[in-house]
Parts: C-alpha cells; structure tokens; sequence
C-alpha cells in the first residue's frame, strides 16, 4: 500500500516535470520567434509575462477572466447536456440517429460569423451569445463522442445485465457509462478546451468585456504584448484546468484498465 | 448432410412419468444466424420444477444457442417458451464480469434486480463468495486480475447470489480443478433440493452430466438436435464414481453415440 | 523603368483613388507596372509590413502612428480623407448629437478610432456614453448596417462606403434612413477649428523611401491628380474601382462624394494630425502607441 | 447472400430517407426563422437556394468552391498526418505523452486570430495561411482521438501478437490500428467537418478567393441571400462527404462489430 | 500459511536419468503482482527437448502465472529463464483471438512471424483447420460468431500452424467435448513425436495431465509452489482409459494430494 501510494505520488510529480519541460519548450521556441520576427509580430516573453502581471492586477482584467471563464463553462456545460443526450439517444435507436445528424451537421459546418447576427437577435450582446457560440462550437464533438461509445459497448454486458433484471438506471450507469466514457471523454476533454477558444473569438465579435474583448482592444492598438498575455492567460488557465480537473476525472474513469 | 435431422433416437416426452409443474418449456422449431445455414433444427424440451437436465453434444452443434434461446436472451427464428420461474439467472460460457468493477461488486451485480438495501446486497454477495473459496484479498480484485477459474467462478457466484429458481448454466465447472467443481456441484445441488430450483445445464463432459443430471439430452450436429434423451437411472446419493464410469461407458457404447462424439476405441484416450 | 509597385488598401473610400492610379497608369514615369489590391484586416497589414513586402498602402493614420511608434520604419505621406464617418437613422429629426440623448446607437468596434471620434463629439455636446446614451457595439460596420436595416436599432454609426450602402439597400427596401450626422463637420466644435480630421492615408516604408525617394512625390501628385478626377468623375472611378472593392458600382460611385477625399501631404498638416492623434489618445493612449510621433514621421 | 445484400440496400436507403428528412426539418424551421426575423436576417429558403444555383453557375463560384476544398482537406491531411503521429507516439510513451501535451493545449487554446499574423508571415497571404489555420484547429482534436485509442487498446492482444513474433508494422496495422480507429474515427470525422468551417473563417480574414471571400463579399454588400447560399453550399458539401466517403468508411472500419 | 513454502515432497531433478537437451529452463524466485502478496514461492522446472510435462493444481494457485513466465510474457519479480527453442507458440487461456479478423484469418495471423507467402500462409492455415473439425462455413465467421469450443481450437490452430518447437498451453482443452478432445490429444502428440516439440502444459483435468505427458508437476497455492513432480510410468501408447483412472487414484490417495484438492472420500462425486 505505502508503496503504491509513493509510486502514485511520483508518477504525478513525473508527470508535473514532464509537462513544465514542455511549457518551457514552448517558452523557448516563442523566445526564438520574437528574436527572429521582431516584438511586432511576437512580444518577447518576458514583456508578455509582465503585462499579464499588470492585466490580472486591475479589477478589470480579473473581472475579464471570470467572465470568460463563466461564459465558457456555461456554453460547455449546455453542450456537454445537450450533446450527451442526444449522442445517447442517437446511439441507441438508429432512426433518431438519422434524424439527428444533419442538425450536427449544421452546428459543425457553419461558420460562427454566420450564426453571430442571428445569436445577437436571439440573445442580446451581453452573456447569451458567447454562450450560444461555445454551445454551438462543441456540441458537434461531444455528440460524436457519446454516440460512439453507446455505438461500441459490448452488447454481451448489456444482455447479462437485462438477464439479472437490472433495473434501467443502474443498467445505464454501471454497465454502458463506463464503456461509454471511454470514448467520450477525450472528446469532452478537446470540448473543454475549444470552448474557452471559441468563447474568447465570440467576445472578440461580439462583446464589451470578457478575454475576448481585452483581446479586440489589443489588437485595435496593435498591443502584441498585451494580446500574447491575454493569450498566456487563456493557455494557462486551460493547462490548469486540464491538471486539476481533468486528469483526476480521466484517473478515476479509466483506472479499471489501468490498473497494473 | 443438412438434411439429416431426424433425431437418432426417437424423444418421447415422459410427462406421465414425472407429474411435477413445469419451470420451463421450449419449442424450437428452426432457428438460424444466417439466413441459408441451420443452427438448429426443431428441438423441445420440457423442464419441471426442481429438475437438472444438462445437454451434452460435440463443439458447434448449437447447445449455447439452444440454451440462449430457453433462457430468452435471443429469440428463435421459429419457436415458443414459455418460462414459469420467478428469478432466473444464467451464467454464461463466457463470464461476462464487468471488467470496471471489482469481484465483489461484479458478484453483487445481479442482486441490484431486488429490493435489497447496498448492505444486504454486500452481505449476500460476501457470504457466496466464501462459499466459492474466494479470500478476503481476492474480493477487491479486478477481473483483469484474476486467473481463469476465478473468474468462472465470480460469474457462478453472481448467478447464484440471486437464489434463482430457474438456473441457466453454460459449462459452469469447465475452467476448475477437480476438487472445486465437486465443492461447487455440491453448492448447485443444494439450491436443487433446497429451494427446488431448476437447472438447465450444457456441459462437454459426459461424467458431470450423469453425476448431476435427471436426465441428459444429447446434441447432435448440423443442425443441432437432441439426438437422444437418457434418463440417469441411479438416484444422486447414490452415484458414485464408479457408477458414473459405468454409466458414460453404457452410454458411448451406443454406437451412434459413440460415432458422434468420434468415440470408437473409446478405451484408448490418446 | 524601374521594378513593379504594389499598393494596398482596405476596402473603403480612398483604395478608388489607388485603383485608378493603378489602373491608368499614372506612375508609368516611375516604374513598369502598379498594382492594387485590397487587404481585409489589420493583421494582414501588419505582416504585410512586417516581412517587408509591403511598401505602400493606405491606412486608417493612427494605425501609421502605432506601427511607427513601435519601431516599423513607416512614414506618414498624406491624409486621404478627412473623414467619412457619419450617423444613420430612422428618425428624420435627428440633425445633432445633441439629439441622440436617451437613444441606443449602433457601433462597430470597442475604443476603435471611430468609437473615441463619436464619444469625443458626444461628449463635446454633453453627453456622456452609459448615462446619457448606450452604444450597441458588434464586430464590424456590416453587422451594424445588419441591424440597423432590420430594424433592431434606430441609429448607428457607419464608415463609408457602408453608409453608402446601407442607404442604398434600405431605399430598395422601403425603409426611410436619414444620413443624420456628418461627424466630419461635428469635428469643429470639439477643434474649435475646420469640420473634418485627418482619418485615413498612405503609409510608406521606408525603405521604398531610401530606394526611390522620386517615386513617393510621383505617387504624391498622382495622388492629388487622382482625387480630382476621382470627384469629378464618380461613375467612371466606380467602374473602374469595383474590380477591386467587390462593391456594386453605383453604390461606389453614389459614396465618393461623402468621403471627402482629398490628398494633403503629412508635413502640411503637421499640426491637425498630432491634435487628431492628442484627442484619440486622451481616452485610449495605447491607440497611438503611447506617444506622439516624431517629427521626422511626418512627410 | 443475396437476402443479406438485400437488407444492406434497403438499410441504406432507410438511412437516406432519415437524412433527408433531418435535411428537410433544418429547411422548415428556417422558413420558420425567415418568417418570424425577415429577410435581412434569414433571407427565404428558396431565395437562397437560387442564389446558390446563380454561385455555382458563375465561373469564379466554382473556382471559389474548389479553392476552399483544396484548403480545407490540405490542412485537415497535414492535421491528421501529424496528430495521428503525435497521438500514437504519446499513447506509446508516456514521457513523450507529457512532452506533447502542453503544444496540444497550445494548438487548442489559442484563438485563431493569434495565429493569423504568424501564419500570413510563415505562409503569405494565398494557400498558406488557411492551410495553417485548419491544421492547427484540427491537429488537437485528432491527436486525442489517436491518443485514447492507443491508450485504451487491449494489451493481451498485444502480447499474443509477440508472442507469435508478428514483425511490429504487422502487429501495428492488425492488432492496434483496427482498435485505435474506433476511437479516432469519430474525432476524424468531426475533424474534418470542422475544418471546413475554420477554412471558411480564416479566409475570411486573410484571404481574397474561396468561399471565404465569397461569403465576406456577400456581407458587406448585406446581401443575405448569398451569405445563406455560400452557407448551404458548405453544409451541403459536408452532407455529401459524410455520406459519400466518411459512412462508407466507418462501415469498413467498425464491420466488425456490427456485424449480426 | 504465506510461510508454508517449502514443498510437501522434495523434487529431485531428474537430469541424469533423462539427457536430452533442455529446450526450456525456468527458475522463479519470487513473483508478486501486488508488492505485499506473494504469487509464485521459488519454482524450477526444466523441460527437455520432446518432452511434456503438464501442471495441475487448484484455481487460482498461480499455474497460468508461471506459465506466463516461462513463455517470456511477463518477467518474474526474481528470477531467470533459458529458452533453447527456435519457435514457441502459447495458447491463452482466454484465446485472445482479434474480433475483427475471420477465423481464418485469425489462424493465419500467427504465421506472419515466419518468412512465407500471403498464399502459404492461407494454405497453411486452411490445412490446420481442416484437421481441428473446422468446415468451410466456419472459416468465414468472426470469433464473436463462434461457439465456446470453436473458439478454443481456432486458438489451438493458431499455435499448431506456426509448427512450434517449443508449445504453452494454457488449459488447451477445457472447452470441447470428449471426442474432439481426443482427436486433439493426438494431434499434439503427433507434433510431440515427429517433431521433437516440447510442451508446457497446464490443466486442471487430472485425467489428461497424466495421459498426455512424461512428468506431471503438482503446484500448491500461498504462494504458488510445485508441491509433487510425478513421473507417469507408463510410456505414452501403453495408457488406457483404465489406466490412467487408476494412476489417478492413486495419485489422489496421496493425502497431501488429496487435501490439495480437497479431495477426501473422492470416491463420491457430489
Ligand atoms: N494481472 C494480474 N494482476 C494481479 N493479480 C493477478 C494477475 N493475474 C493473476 N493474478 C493473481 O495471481 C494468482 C494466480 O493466478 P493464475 O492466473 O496464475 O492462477 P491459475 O493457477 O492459472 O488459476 P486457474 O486454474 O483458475 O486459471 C491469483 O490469485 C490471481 O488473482
Ligand atoms: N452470434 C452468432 N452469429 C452467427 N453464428 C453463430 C453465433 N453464435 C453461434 N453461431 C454459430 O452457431 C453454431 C452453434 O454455436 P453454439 O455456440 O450454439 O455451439 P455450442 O454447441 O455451444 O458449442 P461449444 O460446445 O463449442 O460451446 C456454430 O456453428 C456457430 O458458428
Ligand atoms: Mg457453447
Ligand atoms: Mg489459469
């Protein structure tokens, strides 16, 4: 047990400097490009890194953050709803299926610009329509997801269950969930992460506050240096996010295939 | 050959002989995975409450999807059942554990079709998987970490923790030692003459059918048909492994028997 | 002659007048062959600028105090037009800001040089945004017409050609909007001087400077060549423009007169510019760059 | 057999049937949308339509369709090229998983308007920076498709294939590949649905030919009925390549387990 | 009981009364999957060149584990291996035959290993399983299409085609009837004797460990041990069905034996 543990802690500590090693490679490449593009193009990293220092300082660029931040897991969470239900729904019965896939068709083909008129009639300029964006942007792959998994699990369980006369509830839960996670989570995880980009493009066209907005001012006044740090911020926040909530999620859904 | 499916041996239905209600009757009339190739031709069967028959017959010939099909997991392409029992449970050729939960939780499974509390159903759960011979260390396994016989035995657990009056085993003993599968005949005999639970068994070995049966119905191929029906003639106390060698013996001395399962010489096992 | 010249543009106003330098071969002293093309955002121009394949192109004139700012070599050559921004609405008595109090208006852009010129004459006349009106801000001018013409918002504020055609399209449709406000002529009372500031014009790098100082006076003249017969013969430099702009002629043609076009060398108006660039850096001083440019800026 | 091909065809017409009324559906409710917003916003189903028919008829509207899909599979082959690469090597290594995973966040996190700068200096104003725009959209997505399915892969097939010595191209092609694309083909096609919209978007902004410039084109003259004419022909394209080329490949590909 | 390690009976390896070449030589110190819990107790097997030598003991004790080990699939926590043979093949116990391959395909898959034509291979394959019972219909199904047994011998298949010197099996038979057991039984001897293949096998069926090979090695679980090696006395062709019934009693009248398999008044089956 204490073993297990000590080789769990340093697995996660690995895991920590592997992915730091990348950061800092990012670090460096992004270091090389301004030296050759020149601050114009690219700010170097360090005039970034201050203005992201001065940005979050001000009430107003916290305030941003949490904005966006709330926009973003608004639009994912609608999406991951929406998504799941009807990738379920469409996994398990063909012809709903049928009907379904041309409307996630729709939601992946168009572009955003043209939904933005549309979304600002609907829904204002404020929260809604950054949040209609983000819902329209990922549910196409969340909805992929799920239907895979529902489309891939081993019928045999789901027979052995319905032998026991497992009641519906728990027959989803324990025997399909797990399987369909599998195929689900990844696309969630990529869901997660394109939300926070789409919601960031969304305010840039569309809104007066939020990332996105900071973004628009930015590059109004060709501020590279403030753009790339509101840019670190939205990577960095995604980073940590994929560190805090993600990787435990994916530990403990797929811990049973795993296990070693 | 397809065409041959007349049964070798003319199955007449004893229900005079055995007034006792019926758990379970299936008709069979033809049933097929492929639209131009039989599985099987038509097969009855008649199961009374408190009864074990087993099936026995050659690799292929259709046992597993005749038993599929009296448990209601497929349907026939042709046929009737019609199922008495209250609580049936089956165990299948392949284990089917869930590979994300542990032993313990795998064997409780089936116990979530009862109104039974989360405790009463670990309990349960536990109390039968000391009775297959599972340690405390093994109960928190997953099934990717146990070894063959151990999983057999996981799904056999999970059958009878339901205490099912109908019970569907598809080569129940075939992954286990020879002293396990006495201790566990013993366990599915109990549930017979305790509860009167019936079984419907598939079995390849011939010895493990008489040693538990009421009666054997023996499969025959292409497509699969009950070739010959043999009513054990000893009762179960007073088989004993002597007996029982007498019996097999008896029985492939039957020349088409014999010729069914390949069994001339049958003396010379290698 | 010397190698080929490449100018660049937006898609507004002032590109008719490079389109018909390019087209007729005005620069033919210079150099063998011109050509124009027109760039959709910013950040094209940037890069553009950036990797120094751009020489010469036509620029809203704070963009040019930026990139200078930050350290491109680019200059300031003339002021193309003094300004082409202007209120649409439905109401036929709006004349003034002043009667803009109470409204919603549609804007494009946040703390844009257009958002600072509106807010600075409202403010001129009073009126505070938030408390005395509201801005409805979308992306771009063509999302605001959008709106305007579906009648969501009664006023907005349009660059040309925009208003151009936004007028356009809602007489096709029936519907009655007034180009209310000149925010050119607005511009006097918050300068105390002419009606109208310095919004747009060509920006050159400096290396076309050092390489070929005569062609940047030829360009000059052809510029002011250009503008006169551009005004005076809208149709024609519409047809001709339309090529490029992807705009319907008409609508092109039917604009020229709102753009007040003109070609005024950067070093005349020295002073105008560095007040326009002052009054835009008051609420937005990154806007600018943080700083006036240097003199030498100025051509 | 011939019951079988049979009951294939009548599947696939079922399946048509089920699309097209999906299809029609999106088409009432536009009619719907048409009626209760007007025409500046949703132009008529029918005007549109017929616009699209004047678009395709013009030369330049061909040529405009053609360019885009030139783009669009270009950055979506580079993507894939790359992201499969990447995803498997991670799913292989774990310290090279770790290594990867910040430029993955990267690819993902970043709007693409910060890349519009870098890309038109890497790439110039033509193919290039579209191109770029659709590989680093798509890249992040792909790379989890292949990841999961590396990671989620049975090992005892694995080691069965060792056991026999199967040289390692064979064991990859037979034994993982088959069980990776259950897991990448979702992300793929989803992948390749999106990059036909971050084609369009990037042309938008950077680029002087495409549907991109048509639909940029159509905006500013507020001509709505062509801005839903481009749309409908990117949707429809896409309705097209999922039947045409996506659905016959996935039933290749998961034949297995369908298979009743 | 973790310290019961020592063997019930000492083993005494048999080098000098046997000196053909060693085709397999396996010393395991210690195997543990969980850091705390001893699987494997110090066990030493050396296999000759054409010899079989069977492992029999209770679920669970750690058969397949060693059998693992010795094949080079997993490394022992302590311990080494010497593997003289050119060409080994394993048979799971779990078959592990790819679901998205035909059966064909899937007894061909093995042969990818060895220098041979696409066509060779097919030919090769076909003749295998034509000799393991399989027809032409079967050779087009998916394992998922498959009976239990079926299966069994599409794994044995697989390993028979890539003409192995040195073979695992891991409970080979456990699946099929009586009569294609026997046909298998002689289909592996066959290999035995004209081609020198060596075989490792495990099995829970007493019957056949003894009539298949020269040694039959007993393993006691907590943790996994050899508690009894014993040498079958008669040569291969002299073993009857009578026989062996009573090598095998007298195999289970040893107490130690017995208890192992908690077999005590063995004479009664259930
Ligand atoms: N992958 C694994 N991870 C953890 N524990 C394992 C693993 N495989 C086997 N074990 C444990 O090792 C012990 C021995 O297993 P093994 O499979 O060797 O038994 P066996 O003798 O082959 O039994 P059977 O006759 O039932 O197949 C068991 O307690 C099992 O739970
Ligand atoms: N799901 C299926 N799809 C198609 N064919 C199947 C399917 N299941 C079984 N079959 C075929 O039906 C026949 C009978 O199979 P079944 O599993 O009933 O045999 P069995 O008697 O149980 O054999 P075993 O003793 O080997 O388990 C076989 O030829 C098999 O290939
Ligand atoms: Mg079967
Ligand atoms: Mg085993």
């Amino acid at each position: 047990m204490i073993h297990h543990m000590l080789s769990t802690l340093l697995n996660k500590l690995w895991s920590g400097w592997g992915t730091l090693a990348g950061v800092f490679l990012i670090f460096a490449l992004w270091q090389i490009g301004f030296e050759a593009f020149g601050s114009l193009v690219l700010p170097a990293p360090m005039e970034a890194l201050g203005r992201l220092i001065d940005l979050v300082a001000l009430p107003s660029g916290f305030e941003y953050i949490l904005i966006t931040a709330k926009r973003a897991f608004a639009g994912f969470l609608l999406a991951s709803a929406f998504g799941i239900s009807f990738g379920l729904i469409a996994g398990w019965s063909n012809t709903l299926s049928l009907l379904c896939k041309p409307f996630i068709t729709v939601a992946l083909g168009v572009p955003p610009i043209a939904w933005i008129v549309l979304a600002l009639l609907w829904f204002g300029g404020d929260d809604g329509t950054p949040i209609f964006t983000v819902f329209i942007s990922t549910l196409p792959l969340i909805f992929a997801g799920a239907l895979q998994g529902v489309r891939m699990r081993e019928k045999e369980l789901d027979e052995m269950a319905k032998s026991f006369h497992v009641p519906l509830i728990q027959r989803f839960w324990q025997v399909q969930a797990p399987q369909i996670v599998s195929y689900l989570f990844p696309a969630w995880a990529t869901a997660l992460g394109l939300s926070w980009k789409v919601v960031v493009m969304a305010e840039l066209l569309s809104s007066t506050r939020g990332i996105g907005a900071g973004l628009a001012e930015a590059r109004v006044n060709i501020d590279t240096a403030s753009t790339m740090a509101w840019i670190v911020i939205v990577v960095g926040l995604l980073l940590v996010i994929e560190g805090m909530l993600l990787n435990p999620v994916k530990d403990y859904v797929e811990g049973w295939k795993h296990a070693e | 050959m397809p065409n041959e499916t007349a049964p070798l041996l003319s199955v007449v239905p004893n229900t005079s002989v055995d007034p006792k209600p019926s758990a379970l009757s299936v008709t069979v009339k033809d049933h097929r995975y492929h639209p131009l190739q039989q599985t099987l031709a038509p097969c009855t069967l008649e199961l009374a409450k408190g009864e074990v028959v087993s099936i026995i017959g050659p690799s292929g010939c259709g046992k597993s999807t005749f038993l599929r099909i009296a448990a209601g997991l497929i349907e026939a392409s042709e046929g009737k059942i019609s199922n008495a029992s209250k609580r049936a449970a089956i165990l299948f050729q392949e284990h089917r554990l869930l590979p994300w939960k542990s032993l313990l939780n795998n064997i409780s499974f089936g116990l979530q079709g009862q109104k039974l509390t989360k405790f009463q159903r670990m309990k349960k759960a536990r109390e039968v998987a000391y009775a297959m011979g599972f340690s405390e260390d093994d109960l928190i396994k997953y099934p990717s970490e146990l070894s063959g016989g151990m999983r057999q035995r996981g799904a056999l657990a999970r059958a009878l923790a339901v205490e099912p009056d109908l019970l569907f085993l598809d080569e129940p003993f075939s992954a286990l030692d020879i002293g396990r599968r006495r201790d566990l005949y013993r366990q599915v005999l109990h549930e017979v003459d305790q509860k009167q639970c019936s079984v419907l068994m598939v079995t390849h070995d011939v010895t493990e059918a008489l040693a538990l049966s009421d009666r054997v119905l023996i499969m025959a191929p292409d497509p699969g048909h009950f070739a010959k029906e043999y009513e054990v003639p000893l009762p179960r106390s007073e088989r004993t492994r002597q007996n029982l060698m007498d019996l097999e013996a008896g029985l492939l001395a039957d020349d088409r028997i014999a010729s069914l399962f390949n069994m001339s010489n049958w003396e010379k096992l290698v | 002659a010397a190698p080929s010249l490449s100018l660049y543009g937006p898609p507004v106003g002032p590109s008719v007048v490079l389109s018909y330098i390019a087209n007729k071969g005005l620069l033919s002293e210079y150099t063998s062959k011109v050509d124009f093309s027109v760039y959709k955002s910013p950040d094209v121009l940037r890069a553009g600028f950036v990797s120094g394949d751009w020489k010469l192109a036509g620029t809203p004139s704070y963009v040019a105090a930026n990139l200078s700012n930050k350290g491109l070599p680019v200059k300031m050559l003339n002021i193309m037009t003094w300004g082409m921004l202007y209120v649409l609405s439905y109401d036929g008595s709006v004349k003034s800001p002043a009667d803009l109090a109470g409204e919603k208006i549609g804007m494009f852009f946040r703390n844009d040089m257009p958002d600072l010129v509106f807010g600075r004459v409202m403010q001129q006349n009073g009126l505070t945004e938030g408390k005395d009106y509201t801005l409805h801000y979308v992306s771009t001018p063509f999302e605001a017409l959008q709106l305007l013409l579906s009648g969501r918002i009664k006023h907005c504020v349009l660059p040309e050609p925009a208003a151009t055609a936004g007028m356009v399209k809602g007489k096709k449709l029936g519907k009655k909007i007034h180009r209310s406000i000149d925010l050119a002529n607005e511009w006097a009372s918050v300068t105390s001087g002419k009606g109208r500031f310095p919004m747009a014009g060509m920006m050159v790098h400096e290396d076309l400077l050092n390489v070929q100082p005569e062609l940047i006076e030829g360009f000059h003249k052809a510029c002011i060549e250009g503008t006169q017969w551009v005004k005076a013969n809208p149709k024609e430099a519409a047809a001709v423009a339309a090529e490029n702009i992807k705009l319907p002629a008409p609508v092109i043609a039917k604009s020229v007169p709102h753009t007040h076009l003109t070609a005024e060398r950067a070093k005349d108006i020295q002073v105008e510019l560095e007040q326009f660039y002052s009054i835009l850096a008051e609420k937005n001083p990154s806007i600018i760059g943080g700083k006036l440019p240097s003199a030498d800026f100025y051509l």
